[in-house]
């Protein structure tokens, strides 16, 4: 690849086309998870534990089974025993075996010829329940008498005489954390805590399984990646991956969520009890908020020692989280690797604890860790920086991670747009609109990594000179259009000559999901990988055609060329013409690329919001939002600006308003959208973006990802903004008004 | 359980469909009819994703009855292009503002801005925020589809 | 080639202390042999998996990524993504 | 479930009296639906009252009060400029409930039916001194809006009883009205306080006041007190003092998901002063 592309100069990257599934998404024709049927199909229902923590004594179905239309149940004894690690968490999930572990586990399952029939059903089941302690605060789930969830499941890295529920412990840092406090002129330390949120994504779970007595079967489903589907459906059902061919509907929101399975095994187990036919499974949205993945809650110590002039000498973390009932899950790995990463501090100790609670398993939540680590840490900040005196973003910028630096996880970065966001937003207007009574303006900024992650793609040629790119990333966000941009660039033909399919598991080697930010990046990569060996082909046909060296032929604006005057004179020959002839050429031409491909450049954001505090009732409304963000280069601008402000307004509800909230019963209360508050149209302003780039030169392209940063700066930047406005700091999300105007009465 | 045979006219055609009474207008919709393009996202009326028009009053589809469409005029998201296929206005500026990432409340948020537009021609930001406070979307924290409503409102007052 | 290795802190203790261990090695491969030969208590985690940063980049941990006694190699806890 | 689709209140009462499980009436549906999607209620038999003629009639009586059908939607009440001249704070209140598409279907009398302390239509009709006809299987009776709640979900209806029609008494010269919740986000949140205040003027004097609070107990109530507080004033700093005094002393609300206790008294009295200068300015002939 011309690293000169680099520089820019392009025809068609950074260009805004329509998106290819543009139409059907507006015309309520794309099928999401939900909106397939099949012949002879039936509908499942879920069985689910009223109970945060139980014993199952008993499963009666019989009065079920007697139902006209019912056709088949499901407990845990139809699924194989034996699995271990991962599998068996995930079985564990699928499906309670003899200890229900939250409100909403999974107990039993029944498919009928109707939904309604199949609801029916479900309320027949009887389930007798011997009810046990349970816990779901982190802090109580660590404290000496927390009942014990799970006992035995603390890995080698926990230090003895922690609580059983404790099960994995991190540390990592470097320097003399102690030299580095002895020379700081301010030293502060504070416990911020958060809680879960749910990713929110307005489709529900949705998938049609169909299994039969010889162990193959099909999955309709809407996932961020079929092939995590298929591995883990095939792990949990004990059948062959190869066997279960997974096709990803349209999907409606992931956000991290959908990178896993629920409910999918129980689709497929209920399809292979009942003579294979096939079993629609829909999650209703208590199901979702009960009994999917939402991110794990936290409790955090920040201790941070400045110099007066901002330099910040040393600092150091200990981060608890509770992931659900199920070891893996909490992202306090990830959260103590982001915490300083947008820092160069010399020295920095880390601590963490993963800690088991009555919650359901924790999945993946746009940059998972990120947005508590960013809460907990730029709050902190914050507060000294108004201790001293010193500007917010002038003392970020004083203490940036730059290329070299030593990160706060350990390798030294390569280049990054940190600085350049930091400068982009001192330079924007925002920063100099007024504020009138009540207002305040918060900043801060944050991490991600971004992810390469296993990816294959194939490109074929097609007659006419057209492309058809088979990708194995769900488009989420519009990553279709990304990738179509990207090889219409290399290859030199139109936007719209390039189709770009996801297609199922049956087509492509294995691809990770859509996750870590790397759809546009990875698949993006690869599409490119394989574009470019389709042209090293098109350029042997042309050169077999002319007689001469494949070698002095060159691939130009879509066409090949005799590269040079000695190569011989014959007029450029276009990829339609050598696709309308590839028959009697040597066939079909394409291209393939597989790998896991390295180059991740890191994406760093900065962000600036003010706020209005009534101060009668300590509502909060945000009144101007700017996100600034290192796209590394941005392919479809529109699309990443849209990252940036989803991105946002999932920060925004998580800083004020949304939180899983569990009663003394260890129930969820607020399983509806009615009270699990995601923002509406009404409660944001325009979010305003830039996009920096600074393009990573790990990707043809320079594409960083941009999807997941964006989520974590909203979390401190309104909580400073309302400090700013109100002169109370809140050290806990949300901040509700009935917490606020606490605080703001006893500050 | 007895089912109740319904007449109703969809998107300017004449739809027949026996249903269960407890099954909700979405339910028909989508499983009887066909008509999957509104989509349920709650079934409790907080996320406007199964948003249609009744006798051209907006509503959650998934808080009205089946049977309750007994000769009523429904429209949805497959009737707002024309019939020969050419978009709605709010349709293609949705598209060229990228107003959907994900595209599940898409159908939901059109029909209601359609609604919005039938009465308001020209409504400001405000007023465009409120009335779409019921249609729910986590993918694009509402700004571009702000915009394209704005823009297709400009696109409609000046081709009128 | 000898190669040196950052661990994060918590693997410290399970190799004598150091930050940074010296092994012969050519590959990501080889240098995960030469580690848990040289300290026992690395394997489960090894085994359990992390990931690589090869001069600040994280690879996928491949073993059959070449290493050199130029990079700056770190051990990682692997990283999720949403 | 069996389905009716009635043509007169009689109709309805006499399968409501019939049934020998549970009746569930339906107007604009948008909590029974709820109610019956999550399994809370399986009704026996569901009586549709939207085809009976005239509950969907808004109309004004000869005295200048109003009479509003059963399946009126908020909508509805919204679009009729004469209603909303008349009584503002009792459009706003019902406006309040849900979303766009809500009120393309939810009801004054579903709300009020619903039994929720946190109703945003109901603080308005009690302030309004509203009263409501039902109708029975022993006869028709109307009685005031503010004696329906009994209880968080519980309403004092008798069984099988039916709201036929909502009365709003003639507002009168010099008369204004407001209501105002609170709630975390700016829509489709259930109120965590909700205040209205209606209000007459003699001059610059009030001369009538009544007030109502939502979320803060058991039903919504009427406060005397905190009506008594504005009567005779300007709506001058001291009254409103009294005012924000008599109504957060009325207070008995609950800790929730929605709001602590603490929170709940505090801003019943910041909303009852904001609606009491809203109603003020209203009745005043000023636009607010």
């Amino acid at each position: 690849m011309p690293k000169d592309e680099l520089k820019g100069g392009f025809r068609l990257i950074g260009t805004r086309p329509n998106r290819p599934d543009g139409l059907d998404k507006v015309t309520g024709r794309a099928r999401y998870g939900a909106d397939i049927v099949a012949a002879n199909m039936l509908h499942a229902a879920v069985v689910r534990s009223p109970h945060a923590h139980a014993r199952i004594k008993k499963i009666d179905a019989s009065r079920a089974l007697a139902l006209e239309g019912v056709k088949a149940v499901v407990t845990r004894a139809d699924f194989p025993t034996g699995l271990t690690g991962e599998d068996w968490n995930l079985q564990e999930n699928t499906i309670a075996g003899d200890t229900a572990l939250y409100d909403g586990h999974a107990v039993a399952a029944v498919a009928a010829t109707s939904a309604l029939v199949a609801q029916d059903a479900a309320r027949l089941i009887e389930v007798e329940y011997e009810i046990l302690p349970h816990v779901t605060d982190v802090d109580a789930a660590m404290a000496p008498d927390a009942p014990v969830i799970r006992a035995g499941y603390a890995d080698h890295s926990v230090p003895e005489g922690m609580h059983p529920n404790v099960v994995r412990y991190i540390d990592f840092g470097h320097g003399d954390t102690e030299a580095g406090f002895a020379a700081a002129d301010l030293i502060r330390e504070h416990t911020y805590k958060t809680e879960a949120t749910h990713q929110g994504y307005i489709e529900p779970h949705a998938c049609l399984g169909q299994l039969g007595a010889d162990g193959r079967g099909e999955m309709w489903v809407c996932t961020q990646g079929h092939w995590y589907i298929r591995r883990m459906c095939a792990a949990v059902l004990g059948i062959d991956a190869a066997n279960l061919r997974v096709t990803p509907s349209e999907i409606g929101g992931g956000f991290g969520g959908k990178t896993t399975i629920f409910m999918e095994p129980l689709a497929l187990a209920l399809s292979r009890k009942a003579g294979g036919r096939p079993v629609k499974l829909v999650m209703s949205r208590a199901e979702v908020l009960r009994a999917t993945g939402p991110t794990a809650s936290a409790s955090m110590d920040v201790k941070i020692g400045m110099k007066k002039d901002g330099t910040i000498t040393a600092a150091a973390v200990n981060f608890r989280m509770q992931g659900g009932a199920f070891i893996g899950m909490s992202p306090v790995t990830e959260a103590l690797q982001c915490a300083f990463a947008c820092y160069d501090i010399p020295a920095l100790m880390h601590e963490g604890y993963e800690v088991l609670a009555n919650r359901p398993k924790a999945a993946a939540y746009r940059a998972p860790g990120a947005p508590m680590a960013a809460f907990a840490v730029e709050s902190l900040l914050d507060e000294m920086c108004r201790e001293l005196a010193l500007d917010p973003l002038r003392v970020r910028l004083k203490n940036a991670a730059k290329e070299g630096t030593k990160s706060s996880y350990g390798p030294s970065y390569n280049r990054i747009g940190f600085v350049e966001t930091l400068e982009a937003a001192l330079a924007h207007p925002n920063l100099a609109a007024p504020l009138g009574p009540n207002q305040g303006r918060g900043v801060a900024s944050a991490f991600w990594f971004n992810h390469g992650g296993e990816t294959s793609v194939s490109l074929a040629i097609g007659e006419d000179g057209t492309v058809q790119v088979s990708v194995g990333t769900p488009d989420i966000g519009g990553s279709r259009a990304s990738i179509a941009l990207m090889v219409a660039e290399r290859i030199g033909i139109e936007y719209d000559a390039v189709r770009v399919n996801v297609v199922e598991t049956g087509a492509l080697g294995v691809n990770e999901p859509t996750h870590g930010s790397r759809a546009t990046f990875a698949s993006g990569k690869a599409a490119v990988e394989a574009a470019e060996q389709a042209i090293a082909e098109m350029c042997r046909r042309a050169a077999a055609e002319w007689g001469i060296d494949a070698e002095a032929v060159e691939w130009v604006d879509g066409a090949a060329c005799p590269a040079g005057p000695n190569a011989g004179k014959f007029p450029p020959m276009t990829i339609a013409e050598i696709g309308a002839k590839m028959g009697g050429t040597g066939g079909p031409i394409s291209g393939h690329h597989e790998s896991v491909p390295g180059g991740v450049g890191a994406s760093f954001g900065t962000h600036v919001v003010d706020v209005e505090v009534d101060p009668a009732t300590g509502k909060t409304t945000v009144l101007r939002y700017l996100v600034v963000q290192d796209a590394g280069r941005a392919i479809h601008p529109a699309y990443v600006e849209g990252q940036y402000q989803g991105g946002a307004a999932q920060g925004i509800g998580w800083a004020l308003n949304e939180e899983y909230v569990y009663g003394a019963d260890g129930r969820l209360q607020n399983p509806v959208f009615l009270d699990y508050r995601i923002p509406v149209a009404s409660d944001l302003p325009m979010i305003d973006t830039v996009i920096v780039e600074v393009p990573n030169p790990g990707h043809p392209y320079g594409v960083r990802g941009v999807g997941e940063t964006g989520i974590a700066p909203p979390l401190p930047a309104i909580a400073n903004a309302v400090a700013a406005a109100t002169g109370a700091r809140l050290r806990s999300l949300p901040i509700s008004p009935p917490k606020l105007l606490a605080a703001m009465k006893h500050k | 359980m007895t089912k109740i045979h319904v007449t109703t006219t969809v998107n300017g055609e004449t739809a027949e469909f026996l249903t269960d009474p407890r099954e909700t207008l979405l339910d028909v919709l989508r499983n009887q009819l066909g008509l999957t393009g509104s989509k349920e996202g709650c079934g409790t009326g907080d996320c406007g994703a199964c948003s249609v028009l009744v006798d051209g009053v907006l509503v959650s589809s998934c808080l009205v009855l089946g049977v309750e469409a007994q000769g009523k005029t429904i429209e949805t998201i497959e009737g707002m292009a024309d019939p020969k296929g050419d978009l709605h206005p709010l349709q293609r500026k949705f598209i060229e503002h990228a107003a959907l990432q994900c595209g599940f409340c898409t159908p939901g948020v059109l029909v209601a801005a359609k609604a919005l537009l039938a009465q308001n021609p020209d409504p400001t930001e405000t007023e465009i925020r409120y009335w779409l406070a019921g249609n729910l979307c986590r993918c694009t924290g509402y700004d571009k589809i702000v915009r394209a409503v704005q823009d297709a409102a400009a696109e409609m007052r000046g081709a009128a | 080639m000898t190669v040196r290795v950052h661990l994060w802190s918590g693997l410290r203790r399970l190799a004598g202390g150091a930050d940074a261990v010296e092994v012969e090695a050519a590959t990501i491969g080889q240098m995960f042999d030469a580690l848990i030969a040289l300290h026992p208590g690395l394997e489960p985690f090894i085994k359990a998996g992390v990931s690589v940063a090869i001069d600040g980049e994280v690879t996928s941990g491949g073993r059959n990524i070449p290493i050199a006694p130029e990079n700056e190699i770190y051990l990682l806890q692997r990283v999720k993504g949403g | 479930m069996r389905y009716h689709a009635v043509e007169s209140f009689e109709d309805a009462v006499r399968i409501a009296a019939s049934s020998r499980g549970t009746t569930r009436f339906l107007a604009g549906g948008t909590d029974v639906l709820v109610q019956l999607r999550a399994g809370l209620v399986q009704p026996d038999d569901l009586i549709d009252l939207k085809k009976i003629n005239g509950v969907k009639d808004i109309t004004r009586r000869a005295d200048g009060g109003w009479d509003i059908g059963a399946a009126v939607s908020g909508a509805e009440l919204g679009a009729h400029a004469a209603l909303c001249r008349d009584w503002p704070g009792v459009v706003e209140g019902m406006r309040l409930v849900g979303s766009t598409q809500v009120q393309g279907r939810a009801t004054l009398t579903g709300n009020l039916c619903n039994g929720s302390p946190a109703a945003d239509s109901v603080p308005g009709l009690v302030a309004a001194g509203a009263t409501a006809t039902l109708i029975g299987p022993e006869g028709t009776r109307t009685i005031p809006v503010a004696e329906i709640p009994k209880g968080p979900g519980r309403t004092n209806l008798k069984p099988g009883e039916v709201i036929k029609a909502i009365h709003l008494p003639p507002c009168g010269a010099n008369a204004g009205d407001a209501y105002l919740r609170f709630i975390p986000r700016t829509e489709m949140d259930i109120a965590v306080v909700g205040c209205a205040v209606s209000l007459r003027l003699d001059g610059d004097r009030v001369s009538e006041a009544r007030v109502a609070l939502g979320a803060v107990a058991p039903t919504v109530m009427l406060v005397p007190e905190a009506g008594a507080a504005l009567v005779g004033s300007t709506l001058d700093d001291a009254a409103l003092d009294a005012l924000v005094t008599a109504a957060r002393a009325a207070c008995r609300p609950i800790s929730d998901k929605r709001g602590t206790v603490e929170f709940r008294i505090e801003v019943a009295g910041v909303l009852a002063r904001r609606a009491a200068l809203i109603a003020y300015a209203r009745a005043k002939g000023e636009t607010a």
